[in-house]
């Protein structure tokens, strides 16, 4: 068995690079991917919490957040192409007509 | 006994619980196919009553569900569920009404609109009902992606689509942060169990080996919820995305999800982590402190009043967390509902005022509202009405739903918060006066009168009387009803 | 402890790792090989080999046949495309859901109905797709 | 039974209905007719109950409709109460009230949002009785900030100009910091007593040894009267009322005499018992208003407008009336009060009398004359004038002395502070006496127009004149040979049933004490009024150059020359730097140039946070969990 600090940690450093690539990058669709990386970061501990303790809860958990996550790929991908269309862009930097 | 067994034992004992939710869902794939093959193309105008009336029966069946707990301890029907659910389903139903003059006017009638609207409200149902953190996590975002889409909807404006996306990216990163918050809390209670009241024990119990992991957990868990009801800093979303948003949809934002939001707030913190309370009520305090700061001074700047509304909103919820933060769970969430309930009265009216103005081709900037009170003396009065007591100004009902949360907190010892959040309305007072001040006290151009249509001036006409009438004795009235809706 | 290379039959059970170790080095040094296979071949030999005989030609994708239909390799995708991705992603992982049901299934009729109802609902979302026209490529 | 007492408060509000409803629908007289008619109905049913109240002493009735609040422990009935004081106070207001509103027929004749100005009248009367008979703290708050409300809708009234509705954001906002002290005084009397009932409140403070509640009760009543100095424009909260001017005079005279300024004073007489347990309360209270009552009147010396004079005037008279609480006499502050209101009323009504005769006129300094021209306001401003400086037989000089004789009992310090008040009110009235109505006419085409106010607005002024002269006679000080019936009136209300407070004995320095003040109030009137009947020559023959003949005949103003550069300048010198220090960097700081300010903020913080761009808003989301992170970690 692998001990379970070293999942916190892994899970960690995916939610680090989830987080900081949801800072930096500037296109919506890979911000968009790094926001489903935060997901599974949870996933895997999720799911190996719940290995590590025999019950099925967590499994399940995860099973649940993935069919969220699709849905909200499936939104994000729907927003991105309307402002696509509306703005010839999917830099985020680029859309800031909203403000103050 | 097989587990499918079970489940389906589990279905026919539970569902009673889930029948107003339920209900809503069915109801809007049903709208959607094959519902949507019989209206023909003008005619999508008759969805609003449909779906009306599928809220209406929905929230009646909410009210009736029976006060127990199911679906494997997942959702829980309660006072608190009912009252909320009941908050929830107005805000809808005022949605709906609202939404018919813009709709008609942008000719952007649909049915998905209609069932989107139907589908969030379910989901809030779900939400304030949440005794589990898979499910409460569930109901979130069934909630939140309908609002992605419904913020976006007029997608041939590049407003509403640039709020649309900011509001995704934004509510996609903060339930990243959620659901890895709940993740750490399912690890340092042992990976056993998501129910909130287990958890609780559990985590009461974690050594202070595993404390930094309970801490971190239920901080970001704080930090999802602060984001969907839009606490300071976690706030910037809710302007913008107010500003860009249909109007309707601003005014649903600005009710229904927050009401919700608030309730799963109650469920998870006041009575859920009691247990671990030290761990966050330190943050949440900062948090309702810096809204109402933050909230009341940049509403200051304002020129258009929905950026107005929604940084006032920010203050208010900084108020209604102060009910979060009462050890007395009871009196927080009462206080807290009622805080609500007025709170929906006086932004709908307001709201039904603004979406009116704008018809007419009238903007939503402050100035627009320059003369009104010459030109439509009513109207303006009624506005008057909503915003002095949004401003809380005795004797409308706003003053006494502030009254009974300010008290509240000072008998549970915020008394520092407390002075703050009686300095910021003060400040609040002065940009919601600066309103009235423009209503009367400047000149406009003469333009001409365009009726009002029939739902928004009952939506105006309910919420005045209503708060008129709660000035002399609504707080009997909602003391009953919070008596027996909240138990 | 750090073991010698060769496989310990007996590993340390106070340490979890310790039976992967091998694995890890083997997989160190056929990453090294690797490496240097792929340098060796792709950078070190054609500098010692290669003739010089530069030529514009050789910069195309394809040196030799039919000339590129379109100069910019980054070019838009159709906007069906994404639909249809989105779409199939949707249905895929909502098919996730069938395997945990899958595996505790006995044979059993109220297990059965659920699951119908289930896939009866994803069956309504497809049809409302399909009403919609999402998915003709070609309108 | 009693349901007519009902009417005293509410018929003022179906006034305002109506005439907001109907507006000019009703014509001008019908408007007339219901604004004026309904506030005198409630004034003589206030009257009725006066009477009764008078013929059994000590009776207390609390009329309750419903409850109106009920949420956990937490419960307000909906009720009047009519006790001596709050009969007396009613009296007061419905009775300067329909004088007022008899006076606006006149002088809004030309305005034309008539109705919509008898309706915000009415309002605040409404609301002004709600908070006289109100049986418990949350309604008399109501009727507290009704008349907040009522006021900024009053004093903005002529909105087309740019000055008066900021004036009456300001009177608004002032009074809100105010208000922050009297809920936070509520609450905190609700979370120690149980109840915000004023009688059920009075009862339990009774019963209850003064040291174990001794930190609560001084805090509690400290807020209150932070509450108070808003309400009654004390130090430093003042800053709302001289501003006020900007409304239309009558709404002047309404806020100023009998309504809104004296909520505060009221709402301590109402609680008076719970004031009695807390000595530091009672020194803080004195001193604010010792320093109010000598810092406005100093103020009062070096203004132009005839109606900032007033405004001084009353921000100093309501000192008196909290210096009098604060040494105990409640009784004597309410009296002052009620004597205040009719002279107050009287001068601002004369004032307006004056501004209309000369077109809307308000420069001292370019007035003059008016005597012969203005003879029924002359007359009556004069019997005011002699009311406020303090001159017996007349209503000030009763009120005043009791104030002082109690204030001299508590300190001479304070006496002291007082009689310097009073000779400096007395100087400047005689001032503003002698510049509008003897010398010449300074602006000869206004005066050339002057005539006197239609018979609507003289009748008031006669009806308040008389008041001016005869009420006093209500409160002779036992000094005086009198019996102080007023507080024989109000005892009931002031103690509530507890041990009666002792009636105060005047002794030898009494008389004394008040011929010492008296003698010198005269003689400073004299002085004011000496040094401008001449008018305006003083300065104009500073300036001019004299020739040799003359100028031993303009001597004779040498020697006057010299008191006003050796005394009186050095005074209004000091006058004149207050107003400034105050008023300018104060008042001007923070009634108007904090929200300016808290604008400029909330722009900066927009820009630096509200960017518009969803990376910078991820990223400040990220820093506020960390920095939550480090809250928890510290």
């Amino acid at each position: 068995m692998v001990p379970m600090n070293a999942v916190l940690l892994l899970s960690f450093l995916l939610f680090a690079l989830g987080v900081a690539g949801v800072l930096i990058r500037r296109n919506a669709l890979i911000i968009l991917m790094c926001a489903e990386l935060m997901l599974n970061a949870a996933n895997l501990n999720l799911i190996a919490f719940a290995r590590h303790s025999g019950t099925p809860a967590g499994q399940a958990f995860a099973l649940l957040v993935m069919g969220l996550a699709a849905a909200e790929v499936a939104i994000g991908l729907a927003i991105v192409v309307a402002l696509y269309r509306k703005k010839d862009t999917v830099q985020v930097d680029d859309i800031n007509l909203l403000k103050g | 006994m097989s587990f499918a067994q079970g489940l389906l034992e589990a279905l026919t004992k539970d569902l009673p619980l889930l029948y107003g939710p339920a209900l809503l869902a069915v109801a809007a794939t049903l709208m959607l196919w094959p519902g949507d093959r019989f209206v023909g193309r003008g005619n999508k105008k008759a969805w609003a009553f449909v779906a009306a009336l599928v809220l209406l029966a929905a929230g009646a069946l909410a009210l009736t569900a029976p006060t127990d707990e199911g679906f494997n301890r997942m959702f829980r029907v309660d006072g608190l569920t009912k009252g909320f659910q009941a908050l929830c389903v107005m805000g809808g139903l005022i949605t709906i009404a609202l939404s018919q003059p813009q709709l008609n006017a942008l000719k952007e009638q649909t049915v998905e609109y209609y069932a989107l609207i139907l589908f969030s409200v379910c989901g809030m149902m779900l939400l304030v009902g949440a005794t589990d953190l898979v499910s409460m996590y569930f109901s979130l975002e069934l909630m939140a992606l309908c609002i992605y889409v419904l913020v976006a909807y007029l997608r041939h404006q590049e407003r509403s689509v640039e709020a649309g996306l900011k509001y995704f990216l934004l509510g996609a990163f903060s339930s990243g942060i959620l659901l890895y918050g709940i993740s750490l809390l399912f690890a340092a209670a042992g990976g056993v169990t998501t129910n909130l009241a287990e958890l609780n024990g559990r985590l009461a119990l974690v050594s202070a080996n595993g404390s930094l992991l309970v801490y971190a957990g239920v901080l970001m868990v704080l930090v999802g919820f602060a984001f969907k009801v839009a606490a300071v800093p976690f706030h910037m979303w809710s302007p913008d995305a107010y500003e860009g948003a249909p109007t309707p949809i601003t005014a649903f934002m600005s009710m229904a999800p927050k009401a919700a939001a608030l309730g799963a707030f109650l469920r998870v913190f006041g009575t859920g982590f009691q247990g671990i309370a030290s761990d966050w009520m330190l943050p949440l305090a900062y948090i309702a402190g810096a809204s109402m700061v933050l909230g009341n001074v940049a509403a200051l700047r304002q020129q258009s009043l929905k950026r107005l509304l929604a940084y006032s909103s920010i203050a208010h919820v900084g108020y209604m967390l102060l009910g979060v933060m009462s050890g007395d769970a009871q009196a927080g969430a009462q206080a807290i509902w009622l805080y609500m309930l007025t709170y929906l009265l006086m932004q709908s009216g307001a709201f039904a005022i603004l979406i009116y103005l704008q018809g007419k081709g009238e903007g939503e900037r402050i100035d627009d509202f320059r003369g009104l009170g010459r030109r439509q003396p009513v109207l303006a009065f009624a506005m008057m009405v909503f915003l002095l007591s949004l401003a809380g100004i005795p004797p409308l009902v706003g003053f006494f739903s502030k009254f009974i949360l300010f008290k509240l907190a000072i008998e549970q010892g915020h008394v520092a918060l407390t002075v703050l959040a009686l300095l910021t309305s003060a400040v609040a007072a002065y940009y919601y006066l600066n309103v009235v001040a423009v209503m009367y006290f400047k000149e406009a151009p003469e333009t001409e009168r365009a009726p009002m249509g029939s739902l928004a001036t009952l939506v105006v006409t309910v919420s005045c009387a209503l708060i008129l009438v709660g000035t002399f004795f609504g707080f009997r009235l909602m003391d009953w009803m919070g008596r027996i809706v909240l138990g | 402890m750090i073991q010698t290379g060769t496989a310990s039959l007996e590993p340390a059970m106070s340490n979890p790792v310790a039976p992967f170790l091998p694995v890890l080095i083997l997989l160190l040094a056929a990453l090294a090989m690797g490496g240097f296979i792929v340098w060796a071949s792709g950078w070190l030999l054609p500098r010692l080999l290669k003739p010089r005989n530069p030529q514009a030609h050789k910069l195309t994708p394809y040196e030799c046949g039919v000339p590129l239909f379109q100069q910019d390799a980054r070019r838009r995708y159709n906007i069906q495309f994404y639909l249809v991705a989105v779409l199939f992603i949707l249905f895929d992982v909502e098919a996730a859901f069938l395997l945990p049901w899958a595996v505790q299934f006995k044979s059993n009729l109220a297990s059965f109905g659920v699951m119908l109802a289930f896939v009866a609902t994803l069956l309504v979302g497809y049809v409302y797709v399909w009403g919609k026209g999402a998915l003709e490529w070609e309108r | 039974m009693h349901t007519h007492l009902w009417l005293i408060p509410f018929l003022p509000f179906l006034g305002f209905l109506a005439m907001g409803l109907l507006g000019r629908r009703l014509g001008r007289t019908g408007v007339a007719v219901i604004g004026v008619g309904t506030v005198v109905a409630s004034f003589a049913l206030s009257l009725i109950a006066f009477a009764a109240m008078k013929a059994a002493p000590g009776q207390r009735l609390e009329l309750v409709a419903l409850d109106w609040m009920a949420v956990d422990r937490l419960r307000v009935p909906f009720g009047l109460v009519f006790d001596p004081l709050s009969t007396a106070m009613a009296l007061a207001v419905t009775g300067i009230g329909a004088l007022i509103h008899l006076y606006s027929v006149g002088y809004m004749n030309e305005d034309e949002g008539y109705p919509r100005f008898f309706a915000y009248l009415n309002l605040f009367v409404f609301f002004m009785l709600i908070l006289v008979l109100g049986s418990s703290l949350p309604l008399i708050f109501v009727g507290w900030e009704g008349v907040g409300l009522c006021s900024y809708l009053l004093i903005g009234y002529y909105f087309r100009t740019d000055f008066a509705p900021a004036a009456g954001l300001k009177a608004f906002l002032t009074n809100r910091i105010g208000d922050l002290g009297m809920v936070v005084g509520m609450m905190v009397l609700f979370a120690h007593f149980g109840t915000l009932t004023v009688g059920e409140l009075l009862v339990k403070a009774g019963g209850l040894s003064p040291e174990t509640t001794f930190g609560v009760l001084t805090f509690a009543t400290l807020m209150l009267f932070v509450g108070a100095t808003g309400k009654s424009a004390q130090l430093p909260l003042y800053v709302w009322l001289p501003d006020a001017m900007a409304g239309p005079t009558p709404v002047s005279a309404l806020i100023h005499a009998a309504t809104m300024v004296t909520a505060g004073i009221f709402l301590v007489c109402r609680l008076a018992p719970l004031f009695e347990l807390t000595p530091i309360t009672l020194t803080v209270i004195a001193w604010v208003g010792a320093a109010t009552a000598l810092f406005a009147a100093t103020i009062g010396l070096a203004q132009r407008d005839i109606k900032k004079v007033l405004a001084y005037s009353t921000v100093s008279q309501l000192g008196y009336m909290v210096l009098g609480l604060g040494a105990g006499g409640f009784a004597a502050g309410f009296f002052h009060v009620f004597t205040h209101a009719w002279f107050k009323a009287l001068l601002f009504l004369g004032a307006g009398s004056v501004i209309h005769a000369l077109h809307h006129e308000q420069d001292l300094f370019k007035m003059g004359g008016l005597r012969a021209k203005l003879p029924f306001t002359f007359w009556t401003m004069l019997i005011g004038t002699l009311a406020i400086m303090g001159l017996p037989p007349f209503a000030g000089f009763f009120s005043k002395d009791e104030i002082l004789y109690l204030a001299f009992l508590k300190s001479p310090v304070l006496w002291g502070m007082g009689v310097l008040g009073a000779c400096l009110t007395s100087f400047y009235m005689w001032r503003l006496m002698a510049l509008a109505f003897w010398g010449e006419p300074r602006d000869a085409h206004a005066f050339a127009h002057a005539h006197e106010s239609p018979r609507t607005m003289t009748v008031p002024l006669v009806v308040l004149a008389a008041g001016s002269a005869v009420v006093g006679f209500w409160g002779v000080p036992e000094a005086f040979g009198g019996h102080f019936q007023v507080g024989r009136f109000l005892a009931p209300s002031l103690t509530y049933g507890q041990t009666a407070a002792e009636a105060v004995h005047h002794h030898g320095p009494a008389v004394l004490l008040a011929l010492i003040s008296t003698g010198l109030a005269i003689a400073c009137g004299w002085w004011g009024f000496a040094s401008y009947r001449g008018g305006l020559a003083l300065a104009e023959a500073r300036a001019a150059r004299w020739p040799g003949l003359h100028r031993w005949v303009a001597g004779k103003y040498f020697v006057d020359e010299g008191i006003e550069k050796v005394v009186l300048g050095p005074v209004r010198w000091l006058g004149n730097l207050l107003w400034k220090l105050f008023d300018v960097i104060l008042i001007d700081g923070i009634g108007v140039n904090l929200p300016g300010a808290l604008t400029r903020v909330s722009g900066d913080l927009l820009a630096l946070h509200q960017t518009g761009r969803v990376r910078n808003y991820a990223l400040l989301m990220t820093l506020g969990a960390l920095g939550l992170f480090w809250v928890f970690l510290r």
